[in-house]
C-alpha cells in the first residue's frame, strides 16, 4: 500500500524539435463540428476525398504503402493532385517517403523509418525537407495517445537516445515512482489514411489480420479517409459487431478500392506484384522519380485507370489466385 | 550434423544467433531481415518452443515459407498460423511489460557501449549520410530485456562512440545511465554478432568473447575501430552445418538477398576453412 | 507546429488515499522469473487455481460478477477457501462485493460501483472495510495504464470531484499544453480472474462480445486465472490469430469451467438463470449472506458439485435453449 | 397521438426525455435503467438515427426487447446487432474525444450548480448513508458535451450544495471551475428532468424551464431544497401519449421495475389530469 505522497514532479530534459501542436479540446470541437454522428453515406472516389480532405500542409498518417495493405490509390492521388508542404508521420513507411518526396508534396516527416533515396537527401541538402526523430514505436504510441484524447503518455523507451534530442519527448521525474519517466506527445493528424478489406457505406471498417496502429489512427485523427477492397452492407457490419475495427463516425470518405494496395499485398485478398513494386523500389532508389511518377501517377486518372493501363485483368487475376491463405481475413 | 563446404559470410553471423535461440524464451525480431532468419532457423533446427513476435506484433507465427519478395512481414504468409495478429502497439505494450526475453536487431553502426546508429553518419545535420531511422529498433533495444546486435565486421562499423544513438545501448557506459534516461531497469545489450566474432559485455564495455576458426583475434580487432576488451579465453565457434545452411537457402533467405549482399565467402578445403573476400 | 518549450510542469492537487502500489520494473520483474514464456499446459481445477493464485491481501480484479461473463465459479472458491483481506478494484462490480465482504474476504475496495448492502455497510462501520473513490471507468483507465507498463495515464474525467481526494489521482499541469490535467496511477493487481468463451490449455483465450477490461486485467496482473466455457485446440486458436484477445503468456491458470458464470449469463453460450440471480439478490440485499453461502459455496466442494445439486440438468438445458443469439459470439 | 389516460411519475420523466432525443445525435446511457429506456423510447418513436452506445461500451445496438431481468447491459439481447462492441475503456476514449454529445444519468442527489452525488449521504466517513457510486457516470458528466440528468421530484434530492460530488456538474459554479480541474472545455450539464418538471442552466445555475400540467410551478418550488432560479416563461410539458405508455410497457421496462418503483400515478378524469400521490 502507498500512501499518496508529493514526490517532486519536475521536468529533467526535453527534445528540442517542433512537433505537431497538441490541442485535446481544440480536437474535440472540431469532431463536435465536423464529424456526422448520423450515418449518411460517404462513398466517394478517390478524387473527391483528396480533394475535400486533403489540404496542402496537412499532417498526414498512414502506413504499410507499397507493401502490405497500404492506401496506394489515395497516396497515388495527393501526388496526383499535387500537394504541397504535407508533414508525414514515418512510421513503417518505406519507399513512399521518397516517391511523395520525390513529388514535392513533403516538407517534414516524424520519423520512423523510410528509404533515405537520392530524393531525400536532395531535399534535405536544399532545406525543402525537415526531418524529427522518432521511432516506428514511439509514433505509435504517440498516434495511440492522440486516439484516447489525452495531451501525451509515458513511455519506456525512447530515453537516452539522440532522437530524443530532435523530438517533442520530455524526460520528466514521476510523482508516483520518483523515477526518471519520458513522456510523448500525443498526435493527432489532419488527416488519417486507413486501406481496410471491407467497409459500409457509413465508413464502418473491418481490418482483418495485422497492422501497425490503423485503428488509433483513424480515431486520433481530424479527416479520415476509409478505402476499401469491398463495400459491405451495414446488416453484414451488425451481424459481427466484434469484427469492426473502426465505427462510421470516426470516418468522412469511404473510398470503394478493388487492388487499392496495388502493387503491394492485402492479406487473403490478393498477393502483391513483385515485379512493380520492385519497379517503384529501384526508380526510387535510383533517384529516377520522374519517369516513374509519370507512368504510374501522372500519366492515368484514377486507380481504375492505373489498374487498366498499367497491369491488366490477367496479372490482377494472378495476384488473387497467389493469395491462397484466407483463414482469419473474413468475419 | 553435416560439415558445410562453402557458405558466405553473413551465414554465418545467422547461424551463429540462431545457436544463441532458446527454447522457451521470446524473441521481438526488428524488421524481417537477418534478425527474422535467425530466430526462425533457431526455432527449427534447435529450440522448437522458442517464441518470436515480429516488429508489428505477431506473436508466434507458423509462417508459410519462404516469404514473398520484400513480404517479410504483415504480409499473409508471414502472419500465418498465429497464437495472436497484434499491432505495433500491442508488441510495444509486450515489451514494456517485461514479456520479451530477447531482441534481436541488426545495424550499420555500434559502439563500445553498444549504442546503434542507423540515424546518422557523420556529424548530425551537418553534411554526411542519412539513414533510414531505428524503425521499431529503438524499442526493442529498450524494453527487451537483453538484445542481441547482429552486424558485419567492419572497422567503420565498431566505433568508440556512435554519430548518432538510434536506439540505445548502455548510453554513456555508466552504471544506471539506462535507468537515469528512463528505461527498464536491468535491461540493455547482451551479445554482438558478426560472420567473424561475437562480443558480450563486461561492466557494460564491448568484449571478444569468440572467434571463427578461419580469422585470428588480431584479424578482428583490426576490423573494430573501438577497441573492445578481449576475454582471457576466446572461444571458438562452431561454423555452420550443411543441415543450417540447406534450411537457410531453400526455406528463408531464398534470394540470398540477406546474406550474399555483402562480405566473403568461406571454404572448406579438405584440411581447413579459409576465408576468400568478396572481389 | 508548435515549439519545444518548458511550461511549468508542477502538481496542482493530489488525492491522499492509499492505493496499490505503483511498480512498472517490478511487475517487470515478476513477469521475467514467473511468467512461463514455454507453451505449458496450465489446465487445472478451480481449487487448484485458487489454492496457488489466490493469497490473503492480494489485490484481485474481475467484473461483470453474477450477471455477464462473470467468474463466478473462481469467486465461490475463494470464498470456499475463504481468502481474508483482499483488495478489489470494484468496477461493474455489484452484488458480488456484498457477497465477498460477508464472506469475510475483504478489506479495501477501490470503487467504482457496488451494491452497499448490509453486510459492506456493517463492515464499513466496524472498521474492517476501507473504500477509496475512482469510477468504473478511471479503474480501467488504471488497468489499461499497468497493461502498458507505465506508472501512470493522463485522463479527462474525475477532475473535481470529491472522489479524487480518496484516490490517487493527482491534477498536474500538463508540461505541453499548460492545461490542467488528471493522472491516475497504474494499476497492477495481484490476480486477474477472467471469465472467456474458449481457451487453449496454455492459455491462448478468446472473448466474444463486449466486455469491462478483461483484456487490460490479465495483462495488468502479476497471476491471471482464466476460465473458459470450452477448451478449444491451439490448431483453432491458429486458425484465426485475429480472435486471440489474451495470449498464453499473461495466463497462470485455465480452468475448464462449462457453465462458469452461473447463474449469470455467457453471451452465445447460454441466458442467466433469473430466478437464482434474483435469490442471490435478495439474499445479499437483505442481509441474508449466511444462509446464501452455505447453501451456494460452502455446501458444495466444486462449481460441478454446485450446478449437480442445486441446479440440474433440465435448468442448464433451459438457459442453453434460451440463448437464442449466437452472431458473433463464435470464431 | 392518442392521449393516455394513467401512467406513473416515472413514466413522465422517460417520456419527457425521449422527446429530448435528437436525430444525428450521439447519446451514452449510463447504466441500464431510466436513461437506456429514454434513448429508446426517444429513438424508436422520433429520432431513428440517434445512436446510443451503452456504459460498457457498445455502439448503437439494435437490442432485442424486451431484455431478460437485470440483463440490460452486457448480455446478448443488449448488445444485439450492434455497429461495433466495445469496452469500457473504448467508450471513455470516444467521450475523451469529443465523439458523445449526449450523456444520460440519473441520480440520487443533485445540486445547484448540476453536481451530482451517488456516493455518501451525510458528512463523508463520518456516519451517513453509503451509496454505489459513480459507476461510469462521473466520466460521462465530465466528457459528454452536455448531460442530461433523470431524478425524481423531491425536495432533498435538489440540494444547495450534495455532499460529495460523484459526477462532475459545474463544481463550485465559477466560470472555467471544470476546466480548472482538468475537464474538457466547453461540457457540462445540460437538462435535469423530474417526473414534474424540466431544468436548464442559467450561468451555470440550476433553472426551473417547464413544467408538466398536473403541478404547479409552486408545487415544484416545494419539493426543491434549493431554490433554483425560475424562467421568465415556464414552459408546458406535453403529457405522455399512449403510444410511448405503449413502447414503455411492453417493449422497455415491461416488469415495472424502473417506472413504478416510486412516486405517485396521474390520472386523465376526462377534462385534465390530476396526480395522485403513492400511499
Amino acid at each position: 500500500m502507498t500512501l499518496a505522497t508529493s514526490q517532486p514532479l519536475e521536468i529533467l530534459a526535453e527534445g528540442r524539435a517542433p512537433y505537431h501542436p497538441v490541442d485535446p479540446d481544440g480536437f474535440r470541437e472540431w469532431v463536435r463540428e465536423h464529424k456526422s454522428r448520423a450515418m449518411v453515406s460517404k462513398l466517394m472516389s478517390e478524387k473527391e476525398a483528396v480533394e475535400r480532405f486533403v489540404a496542402d500542409g496537412d499532417y498526414v498518417t498512414y502506413e504499410c504503402n507499397y507493401l502490405t495493405r497500404g492506401p496506394n490509390l489515395v497516396l497515388n492521388e495527393i501526388m496526383r493532385q499535387g500537394r504541397k508542404n504535407l508533414w508525414i508521420a514515418g512510421k513503417f513507411t518505406y519507399v513512399d517517403v521518397g516517391l511523395l518526396v520525390g513529388a514535392g508534396c513533403v516538407s517534414k516527416v516524424d520519423t520512423g523509418f523510410f528509404l533515405a533515396t537520392p530524393a531525400v537527401k536532395k531535399a534535405l541538402a536544399e532545406g525543402t525537407l525537415e526531418l524529427y526523430e522518432y521511432s516506428n514505436v514511439v509514433m505509435s504510441m504517440r498516434l495511440e495517445a492522440g486516439a484516447q484524447g489525452i495531451p501525451f503518455i509515458p513511455i519506456r523507451s525512447f530515453g537516452g537516445t539522440d532522437g530524443f534530442e530532435y523530438s517533442g519527448a520530455k524526460l520528466i521525474r514521476d510523482p508516483y515512482t520518483g523515477l526518471a519517466t519520458v513522456i510523448i506527445p500525443a498526435l493527432n493528424p489532419d488527416v488519417a489514411i486507413v486501406h481496410v478489406q471491407q467497409a459500409d457505406q457509413f465508413g464502418n471498417a473491418r481490418v482483418f489480420g495485422t497492422g501497425i496502429s490503423d485503428v488509433p489512427a483513424a480515431l486520433a485523427s481530424r479527416k479520415v479517409i476509409v478505402s476499401a477492397e469491398e463495400i459491405i452492407s451495414t446488416d453484414e457490419i451488425r451481424s459481427n459487431p466484434g469484427a469492426t475495427s473502426i465505427p462510421y463516425w470516426c470516418v468522412d470518405a469511404v473510398v470503394e478500392a478493388p487492388f487499392g494496395s496495388y502493387p503491394g499485398t492485402v492479406p487473403g485478398y490478393y498477393a502483391s506484384d513483385p515485379a512493380a513494386v520492385m519497379e517503384c523500389f529501384a526508380a526510387v532508389l535510383r533517384g529516377d522519380v520522374q519517369a516513374y511518377l509519370d507512368k504510374w501517377i501522372y500519366g492515368v486518372q484514377s486507380h481504375t485507370e492505373l489498374l487498366e493501363k498499367n497491369v491488366g485483368v490477367a496479372k490482377l487475376l494472378d495476384m488473387k489466385k497467389r493469395e491462397t491463405i484466407k483463414e482469419g481475413f473474413r468475419a | 550434423m553435416t560439415r558445410a563446404e562453402a557458405f558466405s559470410d553473413r551465414e554465418v553471423a545467422m547461424c551463429t544467433v540462431g545457436r544463441l535461440i532458446e527454447d522457451g524464451k521470446t524473441y521481438w525480431a526488428a524488421g524481417g531481415g537477418t534478425p527474422l532468419y535467425s530466430v526462425l532457423l533457431g526455432k527449427k533446427l534447435y529450440a522448437p518452443d522458442a517464441q518470436y513476435v515480429t516488429e508489428d506484433g505477431v506473436i508466434a507465427p507458423i509462417p508459410m515459407l519462404p516469404f514473398e519478395p520484400m513480404m517479410s512481414m504483415v504480409a499473409s504468409r508471414a502472419t500465418y498460423k498465429a497464437l495472436s495478429w497484434g499491432t505495433m502497439n500491442t508488441a510495444g505494450y509486450f515489451a514494456q511489460l517485461g514479456f520479451m526475453d530477447y531482441g534481436i536487431l541488426n545495424t550499420l553502426q555500434v559502439d563500445k557501449h553498444g549504442n546503434i546508429n542507423s540515424t546518422f553518419l557523420g556529424e548530425y545535420g551537418h553534411g554526411g549520410r542519412r539513414m533510414h531511422g531505428p524503425g521499431g529498433a529503438d524499442t526493442i533495444a529498450a524494453c527487451c530485456w537483453r538484445t542481441i546486435l547482429i552486424t558485419d565486421q567492419e572497422k567503420r562499423k565498431f566505433v568508440e562512440k556512435v554519430d548518432f544513438i538510434s536506439s540505445p545501448g548502455f548510453l554513456d557506459g555508466s552504471e544506471g545511465a539506462r535507468e537515469r534516461a528512463g528505461l527498464p531497469r536491468g535491461t540493455g545489450p547482451w551479445r554482438v554478432v558478426t560472420p567473424w566474432a561475437m562480443y558480450d559485455y563486461q561492466d557494460r564495455r564491448l568484449r571478444l568473447m569468440a572467434r571463427v576458426p578461419w580469422v585470428t583475434v588480431e584479424q578482428i580487432l583490426d576490423e573494430t575501430e573501438c577497441k573492445p576488451l578481449v576475454a582471457a579465453e576466446v572461444q571458438v565457434l562452431e561454423p555452420p552445418t550443411e543441415e543450417e545452411l540447406q534450411l537457410l537457402r531453400t526455406e528463408l533467405d531464398v534470394r540470398g538477398q540477406t546474406s550474399d549482399a555483402a562480405g566473403g565467402w568461406i571454404i572448406w578445403d579438405g584440411e581447413q576453412y579459409t576465408r576468400q573476400a568478396a572481389g
